[in-house]
């Protein structure tokens, strides 16, 4: 092991140089709830779509509203990430790689959701043999695999100084990180190439992860269905998902706050900002959510009141109400005021809000087709212990993904951390020139 | 070409079933078990659907026969992401089992719930089947199909037999059943047939004709009046 | 044997064993047929007979069916015989049961092919699927030739355009109202 | 329909070698070992059936393919179903591939219910053995044949064996009513061909509890005069009452629905015949010239008798029928005015269980009601059908031991004693087998019959039958009776067998069909009529001579000659032929079709069936039958048989205290139903109503998977039975929507979900004759029986509810 001078360098790479004994418990936990999903896929796979809850009317269930939820979460990422970048905000720093990795990592699970779901998994190829781009599900193939495309990259390029910081630092995996490092040395030129790249990425991947969540959306709108067909869900589904994703994000923040112990670089002031943010969105979320069901209440088209009633005092109360307690009542009343307790307040909002966004989900997804518009032989939705399964699997990969990533690269961005703190000076002159200049008075 | 449609007259039908069984009989369609019945799994590509006006404590019954409606502007095949349903040139709505992925898009999409999905390996192939239709593997989607096999049996005879097509050759299963003659099928696009002339009744409308699906099943209202 | 060569010829019996084991599991492998009677196909085709001769089920239906026993006695009954194979065919025709013959040719169960206007309409010489089945001087144990999808609807495109189809996309068109079809659920059922 | 005339006519040509292919072909069993496969679409022929799964005749179309059944439509030319189907039909698919058929005979090993296979040569050879044996005994009649729901041939076969083999013991347990003339028919009119009823034309029914559109003798003809009635382009639409207790699908589908008290439907007719008459709007003419008993009259002794107009306006005011039926009186007063009114109205009041104890009566009341309204003998009214004419058999030959069997009474009491005027009482069967009075049962033979299932004496049943120390059974299944016997021989099912049916009920016209095996026997299963003559042939003597046929075909082509010589009728035919023939009949010409009988049955064998339509169906002459010539409200034909009874047994005799000995004795003779008071009902608050599915008015047919999983369109259910409950009763017990229910009666209890159902009177549940797995209703239905017919009284027990 190379003693590794700089401190903030020591205490970044501390979880990738040492692993204490948490990692594999928590590894072991996870690694259980990854197999309880992957043995009910397995049975899946051969028993047929069967084994799960859905039926005749609902036949879109847990995994819908998984594939929803998660593709909604990944725009944490890289859209709060790429905002801040490009407006230059500068207590980003420590925050954006978490933010982009849980994007990608994200991204992968919810597009595995489909996979899940589908009746035969063996001809996912006919998608791309055979697309029928009128269907909303290959544009959510495409903007997806955009979207993956887009947020691998720009989460990878910024981290190329510090794999090099890896590659020189770090005693072991040395292969690995030189091909990553792609010969990265921190030359003039270098530094200069990928400030623009990033700067480039960043302005791509927001409309992207836009269109992501509105084509989500439009597969749901596209058709005729009663709350579904609505033209307000591409931009009430964006909203959704940044502000889960936000949420998401804060609950990653201060997991590895606490477990790595990086007090130092995530202060309250990160997640005052961050809560501030949730809180807006919050606000926006009911906004779009009362402009949504107050419009559908005051057309009281009959198929249309069905699934409204069935939401609010019929089968799904529970869901709906729940859903409205968390995604509004508790975020507002945590953030409103922020002073005191704040990573407590933020954090409970955020686990409220993740808990209250996947119920919106499948709010959305299974009502509607419960309440089917010819007097059909109606059936209540009830998941299995595979769905279950593999639900507690998906967040299980997602979160032993993620856990594994901070042993290979740095969770927050060692270069970022220092180019902000060679900065200050430079940020000064920015701020100064924001502000009009000293007034000279006429004589 | 033709346009094949179907009329059914509401105050004929007696809701016997007959359409639903000889259908299930001509297209192989599984019975599912007492579990998966449960579980609300039948599949029941015609289904007589019971509409009783809550307004009228179960006064007013109705019994609506559905098949697949056919729709000339199915919402179901433009969200299928692979072509395993669309809409032929005979205005039939097909499927094509070979194809489907089983993404179950089609059946969120349908407004009249006349899609099934195979939940599992319902059955396989053995004697007493119609080797007409193929047996359906787990994990895709099926419907009506408007016997469309009789369609081609139809037309290669006539090819093979060096005449002309009769549309006459041509009926689904449930029309041939039903002993009320309550459904009648035939060419939509040819003003003499009794189709067709149905279909002008000042009885007939379209289930959830608001929203333009445009289904080529169309009803008879019951009670008095006309046609 | 050297270690090296060991290794080497376990890697080449396991990579075998991979390929046939996956063979068989897609298809792509059938195992062979025997049938009840070594019927030379080749035989009977020098004396020139046509494929619908003892095929003529492939005229009038869907499926071309094997020819019933009675056929074969037509021409095989009477006479004495050194043949074995005659021998089992005769000894088949006094017990009045059909010759058991096993299916060799198989297109999957959702697939819709009608012999009959293949053969009388667009007459497609048989050995366009079949392959060269005059060759045979005993019964094949797998498909001459197989067929996927692409090459139906490669017949199917090249009819259907205008220069493409000769006399049988005509009297197609003519007689069905209807041209050769690219549409699947022509085929698919 | 030109496709499926074309169709049949292909069929036709394909048919023609289709008997030749069939017969001396293997069956597949003793193919299997060579493995045969089947090479997708081979040879498609049609071959003409009938279907079996109720007793409506229809006609089918079986496709096969190399001999397999791939599917079955209607024949186009049958009469009775014109092409068209009913639910059922489909099911036979299922029932012949159903995978726990019986391969082949079984005998009993060591105790009863476990089995082992033999052949069939051993199985004849024990049948023979024990029957012979038996006999040289002289206890022939010790053997009592159990028959079941069929009719035509099978039944003069059973009947032809018994008689001569010496048993007087042939005892039919049916679930629906023989098609004989109801007794209230009977009595009235004094016909003795079936009566039928031209629902096509009529304009208005009014049916009392008639489940005309479920279970109800033809379901598609029925079905297709309900069309009719409807829609037709050449009158307006038709209406339709239907007085029933629940609102079934017939219910729903009828303009009006009456609920009704089970059992009171004869008050009901009563009020409404006590509104026509006060309102004069009977039909006067008709009731002056051409029925006895209206009016008060006095007889040769001048002795005054009550007439049915008085004893109408004296005992059936409209507050009491209203009170005891639960109709109201503004309803009845409706009823009648529009009955009165609309021409021509048809009364229906027919079917298989009985109404209630007084069902002679309640029948008698109902009928009135045609009588009142001028509704016989003209075109939407009534219908007489002809007889068949079947070339009569040669007579039984019945040696020494056969007349004196024969001489014994009967072990179930039939025509005796109270059950004067029932063919059959099985109910009385298990004990009297028990008590072994008159005579011990030595053998017993079961045939299309499952008592230990569908019988409400099944417990009886099953315990009797543990006395008899023979038993055979010739199910194809192993069902609870089957399970139960010595020996079976399983029958072929209704596809792999000869058979015919001669449908003479409902349709107003006379019609054989006849059916070839369509597939070959899939299992080493045989024809039992085959076997019986086998039998037959085996015990020699005068039994071989009176059935001396080798093959039941053999005595099918020797009595359908009968209609080949009859000289009217003919093979049924395409429409517009049909047409012609029947205006050449009309004016007396009739044009022989067939050289010779050969053509002819072959003729019959390609299209299924023979029908005569221009018969007598509208004659007034020939549906008032009567001594008086006249249809009697006060029905002398009764009276003489009483006054017969009487005479023989006097007024304590078993018959005539039946009826009601003390009461006055007019109302015995005229459609009087006694108002019954109201019950005590402390302990089972509830009445249960039971009822017949169209998907399975038989009860059985579990091995029908497609009707067990969408049994019924009115509730949601499926694969099992259920009990509907009025939401405000259920409500009262603390029971939703899909609850398990005990449902108790005084005989015993089952478990079933509840369907909450609001179509029904608040204090009656619904039970239908499911004939799945699971709880069984016959477990609540006490063994009563109606006094004249011995029908069993499916809707008078009482029951509780309480959730499980």
């Amino acid at each position: 092991m190379v003693e590794i001078d700089d401190l903030h360098e020591r205490t970044l790479l501390a979880p990738i140089a040492h692993t204490g004994r948490g990692f594999y418990w928590a590894v072991a936990g996870l690694s259980l709830l990854i197999l309880w999903g992957v043995l009910a896929y397995l049975v899946q796979f051969s028993e047929g779509l069967g084994v799960t809850g859905l039926h005749q009317p609902v036949s879109w269930g847990f995994y819908v509203t998984n594939f929803v939820f998660f593709i909604g979460i990944s725009h944490a990422g890289t859209l709060i990430s790429a905002i801040l970048r490009l407006s230059k905000a500068e207590w980003r720093r420590p925050i954006t790689r978490m933010a982009e990795v849980i994007t990608v990592m994200v991204l992968f699970i919810g597009a595995g959701q489909i996979l899940i779901d589908l009746g035969r998994p063996d001809r996912l190829m006919n998608v791309i043999r055979y697309g029928r781009y009128q269907s909303p599900l290959l544009w959510d193939a495409t903007s997806i695999s955009a979207y993956m495309t887009a947020s691998l990259t720009y989460l990878y390029l910024p981290m190329i100084p510090d794999i090099a910081i890896l590659r020189d630092r770090l005693g072991k995996r040395k292969l690995l990180y030189s091909v990553l490092a792609l010969g990265w040395t921190g030359t003039e030129h270098q530094q200069r190439v990928l400030n623009r790249a990033i700067a480039i990425m960043a302005v791509l991947v927001i409309p992207i992860a836009i269109s992501v969540h509105s084509v989500v959306s439009f597969v749901f709108s596209m058709t005729l269905q009663p709350m579904w067909h609505s033209t307000i869900f591409g931009p009430y589904f964006v909203v959704g998902a940044i502000f889960s994703g936000i949420a998401a994000l804060i609950v990653a923040m201060i997991l590895f706050r606490k477990a790595y112990g990086l007090q130092d670089y995530l202060k309250p002031i990160h997640f005052r900002y961050l809560g501030q943010l949730l809180l807006i969105m919050a606000l926006l979320w009911f906004y779009f959510t009362f402009a949504e069901y107050l419009t559908g209440y005051y057309g009281a088209e009959p198929e249309e009141m069905k699934v409204f009633w069935a939401k609010f005092t019929g089968p799904f109360w529970p869901f709906f109400w729940g859903m409205v307690l968390c995604n509004f009542i508790i975020p507002i009343s945590c953030l409103v005021s922020l002073s005191r307790h704040t990573i407590g307040k933020v954090l409970a909002a955020s686990l409220s809000v993740v808990v209250g966004m996947w119920l919106e989900r499948f709010i959305i997804v299974v009502p509607t087709l419960s309440f089917p518009r010819l007097p059909f032989p109606q059936g209540i939705y009830s998941p299995t212990w595979v769905e279950w399964g593999e639900t507690a699997g998906s967040f299980g990969i997602f979160a032993l993904f993620y856990l594994l990533f901070t042993k290979f690269f740095p969770i927050i961005s060692i270069w970022e951390i220092r180019e902000g703190r060679e900065g200050v000076k430079e940020v000064e002159e920015r701020l100064i020139s924001y502000l009009p200049g000293e007034i000279e008075e006429k004589t | 070409m033709a346009l094949w449609g179907m009329v059914i007259d509401l105050d004929r039908c007696t809701g016997c079933q007959a359409c639903v069984m000889a259908c299930k009989a001509e297209n192989n369609v599984p019975a599912v078990g007492a579990k998966e019945a449960k579980r609300g799994r039948i599949i029941s590509w015609m289904q007589v659907l019971t509409e009783t006006d809550e307004e009228h404590h179960g006064e007013k019954t109705r019994f609506i026969p559905r098949p697949c409606l056919q729709c000339d502007d199915p919402p179901c095949t433009k969200v299928c992401p692979v072509y395993a349903t669309y809409r032929n040139p005979d205005g039939i709505v097909a499927q094509i089992y070979a194809r489907c992925i089983g993404c179950r898009f089609c059946m969120a999409a349908c407004p009249y719930n006349a899609k099934y999905f195979n939940w599992h390996t319902y059955q396989t192939e053995k004697p007493g089947q119609n080797p007409d239709v193929s047996v359906r593997p787990k994990g895709v989607v099926e419907k009506c199909t408007f016997c469309h096999h009789r369609l081609q049996k139809a037309r290669e005879r006539a090819l093979a037999e060096k005449r002309d097509f009769d549309p006459n050759d041509y009926v689904t299963a449930c029309a041939q059943a039903c002993p009320a003659q309550a459904i009648v099928f035939g060419d939509l696009s040819d003003p003499t047939s009794a189709v067709s002339k149905l279909a002008a009744s000042p009885r007939a409308f379209k289930l959830l004709e608001e929203l333009g699906t445009k289904p080529k099943v169309i009803y008879l209202s019951e009670g008095e009046g006309r046609g | 044997m050297t270690r090296g060569a060991l290794v080497r010829l376990i890697l080449i019996l396991i990579v075998i064993g991979v390929a046939v084991t996956w063979g068989y599991w897609t298809g792509l492998v059938e195992s062979g047929t025997t049938q009840p009677i070594q019927f030379p196909h080749k035989t009977h085709l020098d004396l020139k007979l046509a494929c619908t001769t003892c095929h003529y089920r492939a005229e009038k239906e869907a499926v071309a069916g094997r020819p019933p026993t009675a056929l074969c006695l037509g021409c095989h009954m009477g006479g004495d015989t050194q043949s074995q194979e005659i021998k089992k065919l005769r000894a088949f025709g006094e017990t009045g049961r059909e010759i058991p013959w096993r299916r060799v040719w198989r297109l999957p169960s959702h697939v819709y092919f009608p012999h009959r206007v293949h053969v009388t309409i667009a007459e497609i010489k048989c050995q366009t699927c079949h392959g060269p089945m005059e060759s045979l001087t005993r019964p094949p144990e797998a498909p001459l030739k197989i067929l996927a999808m692409d090459d139906c609807i490669a017949c199917h495109e090249k009819l259907k355009s205008p220069e493409g189809g000769g006399k049988a996309a005509a009297e197609a068109t003519k007689m069905a109202a209807r041209r050769i079809s690219l549409d699947c659920i022509t085929c698919h059922r | 329909m030109q496709f499926t005339r074309r169709g049949f006519l292909q069929a036709l040509t394909a048919t023609a070698g289709a008997a030749v292919l069939l017969k001396g072909r293997p069956s597949k069993v003793g193919q299997a070992a060579e493995d045969v496969e089947r090479w997708a679409t081979p040879e498609e022929i049609f071959v003409p059936s009938i279907c079996q799964q109720c007793p409506g005749g229809c006609g089918l179309l079986v496709r096969t393919l190399d001999g397999e059944v791939a599917g079955i439509s209607g024949n186009p030319l049958h009469p009775i179903n014109r092409g068209t189907l009913c639910p059922k039909a489909f099911g036979g698919l299922q029932l012949l591939n159903d995978p726990d058929r019986l391969k082949g005979p079984m005998a009993r090993a060591g105790e009863r219910g476990s089995f082992r296979p033999i052949g069939w040569d051993e199985a004849l050879k024990i049948v023979t053995a024990r029957l012979s044996d038996l006999r040289t005994k002289e206890l022939s009649h010790t053997v009592a044949v159990l028959g079941g729901q069929y009719r035509g041939y099978r039944d003069t076969l059973w009947t032809r064996f018994s008689e001569a083999y010496g048993t007087p013991n042939y005892i039919r347990v049916r679930c629906l009513a023989p098609e004989k003339p109801a007794l209230a028919h009977h009595f009235m009119q004094g016909v003795t061909a079936p009566v039928g009823y031209d629902l096509a034309k009529a304009q208005l029914i009014l049916s009392f509890g008639v489940s005309l559109l479920e279970a109800w003798l033809g379901p598609v003809h029925n079905a297709q005069a309900f069309a009719r009635l409807r829609r037709s382009s050449e009158r307006p639409r038709g209406w339709f009452i239907q007085v029933d207790p629940r609102r079934s699908p017939t219910a729903i589908k009828a303009d009006r629905w009456i609920p009704i008290v089970p059992g009171t439907d004869g008050i009901l007719a009563l009020g409404i015949a006590n509104a026509i008459i006060r309102e004069g709007l009977y039909d006067r003419e008709f009731v002056e010239e051409h029925t006895f008993g209206f009016e008060d009259w006095v007889d040769g002794s001048g002795k005054r008798h009550l007439g049915f107009k008085e004893l109408v306006l004296r005992d059936y005011g409209l507050l009491a029928v209203s009170a005891a039926t639960g109709v109201a009186v503004r309803s009845i007063l409706e009823i009648a005015r529009s009955l009165a009114s609309i021409k021509p109205a048809v009364v229906i009041g027919e079917r298989g269980p009985a109404y209630g104890a007084d069902d002679l009566h309640t029948r008698m009341a109902i009928h009135s009601l045609n009588a009142l309204v001028g509704n016989i003998g003209v075109p939407g009214g009534l219908l007489i059908q002809g007889e068949l004419p079947l070339a009569p058999l040669p007579v039984a030959k019945k040696d020494e031991i056969a007349k004196r069997g024969l001489a014994q009474p009967r072990i179930d009491g039939a025509g005796e004693e109270q059950y004067l005027l029932t063919a059959d009482t099985p109910q009385l069967l298990p004990e009297r087998i028990l008590k072994k009075n008159p005579y011990p049962v030595n053998a017993l033979f079961l045939f299309a019959t499952n008592p230990l299932a569908n019988h409400p004496a099944k417990e009886a049943f099953a315990e009797a039958m543990k006395q008899i120390p023979f038993i055979v059974s010739f199910s194809p299944f192993l069902d609870e009776s089957t399970a139960m016997a010595d020996l079976i021989l399983p029958d072929h099912t209704y596809l792999e067998r000869w058979q015919d049916d001669q449908v003479t009920h409902l349709a107003g016209f006379t019609c054989f069909s006849l059916a070839q095996p369509a597939a070959s026997p899939l299992h080493q299963t045989r024809n039992t009529a085959d076997t019986m003559l086998g039998v037959a042939k085996a015990l020699g003597g005068s039994v071989a001579e009176s059935l001396p046929w080798e093959k039941y075909e053999e005595l099918l082509r020797e009595g359908v000659k009968g209609l080949f010589q009859a000289g009217r009728g003919y093979v049924t035919t395409l429409h517009a032929e049909e047409s012609l023939r029947k205006v050449l009949e009309r004016q007396g010409y009739w044009v022989p079709e067939f050289k010779d009988y050969d053509g002819f049955w072959k003729a019959l064998l390609q299209r299924g069936a023979w029908w005569d339509p221009t018969g007598i169906p509208v004659s007034r002459k020939a549906l008032l039958k009567t001594a008086s010539g006249k249809f009697e409200f006060y029905s002398t034909a009764l009276k003489e048989v009483v006054d017969k009874a009487v005479k023989r047994e006097g007024k304590t005799g078993p018959f005539f205290s039946a009826l009601g000995a003390g009461k006055e004795e007019d109302l015995l003779f005229l459609p009087a139903v006694p108002i019954a008071p109201a019950e005590e009902t402390k302990s089972f608050p509830l009445r249960l109503n039971t009822y017949r599915l169209l998907s399975r008015p038989t009860g059985g047919g579990r091995n029908q998977p497609w009707l067990l999983e969408q049994p019924a369109v009115h509730v949601e259910a499926s694969w099992e039975g259920w009990v509907e409950i009025h939401p405000a009763t259920a409500a009262a017990a603390g029971i939703k929507e899909h609850d398990s229910v005990w449902v108790e009666s005084a005989k015993g209890k089952i478990k079933l979900p509840a369907k909450l159902y609001s179509g029904t009177l608040p204090d009656i549940v619904h039970i239908p004759l499911f004939g799945g797995e699971g709880p069984n209703p016959n477990d609540l239905i006490g063994n009563e029986t109606d006094i004249f017919r011995g029908f069993g009284l499916l809707n008078t027990t009482r029951v509780r509810i309480r959730r499980a």
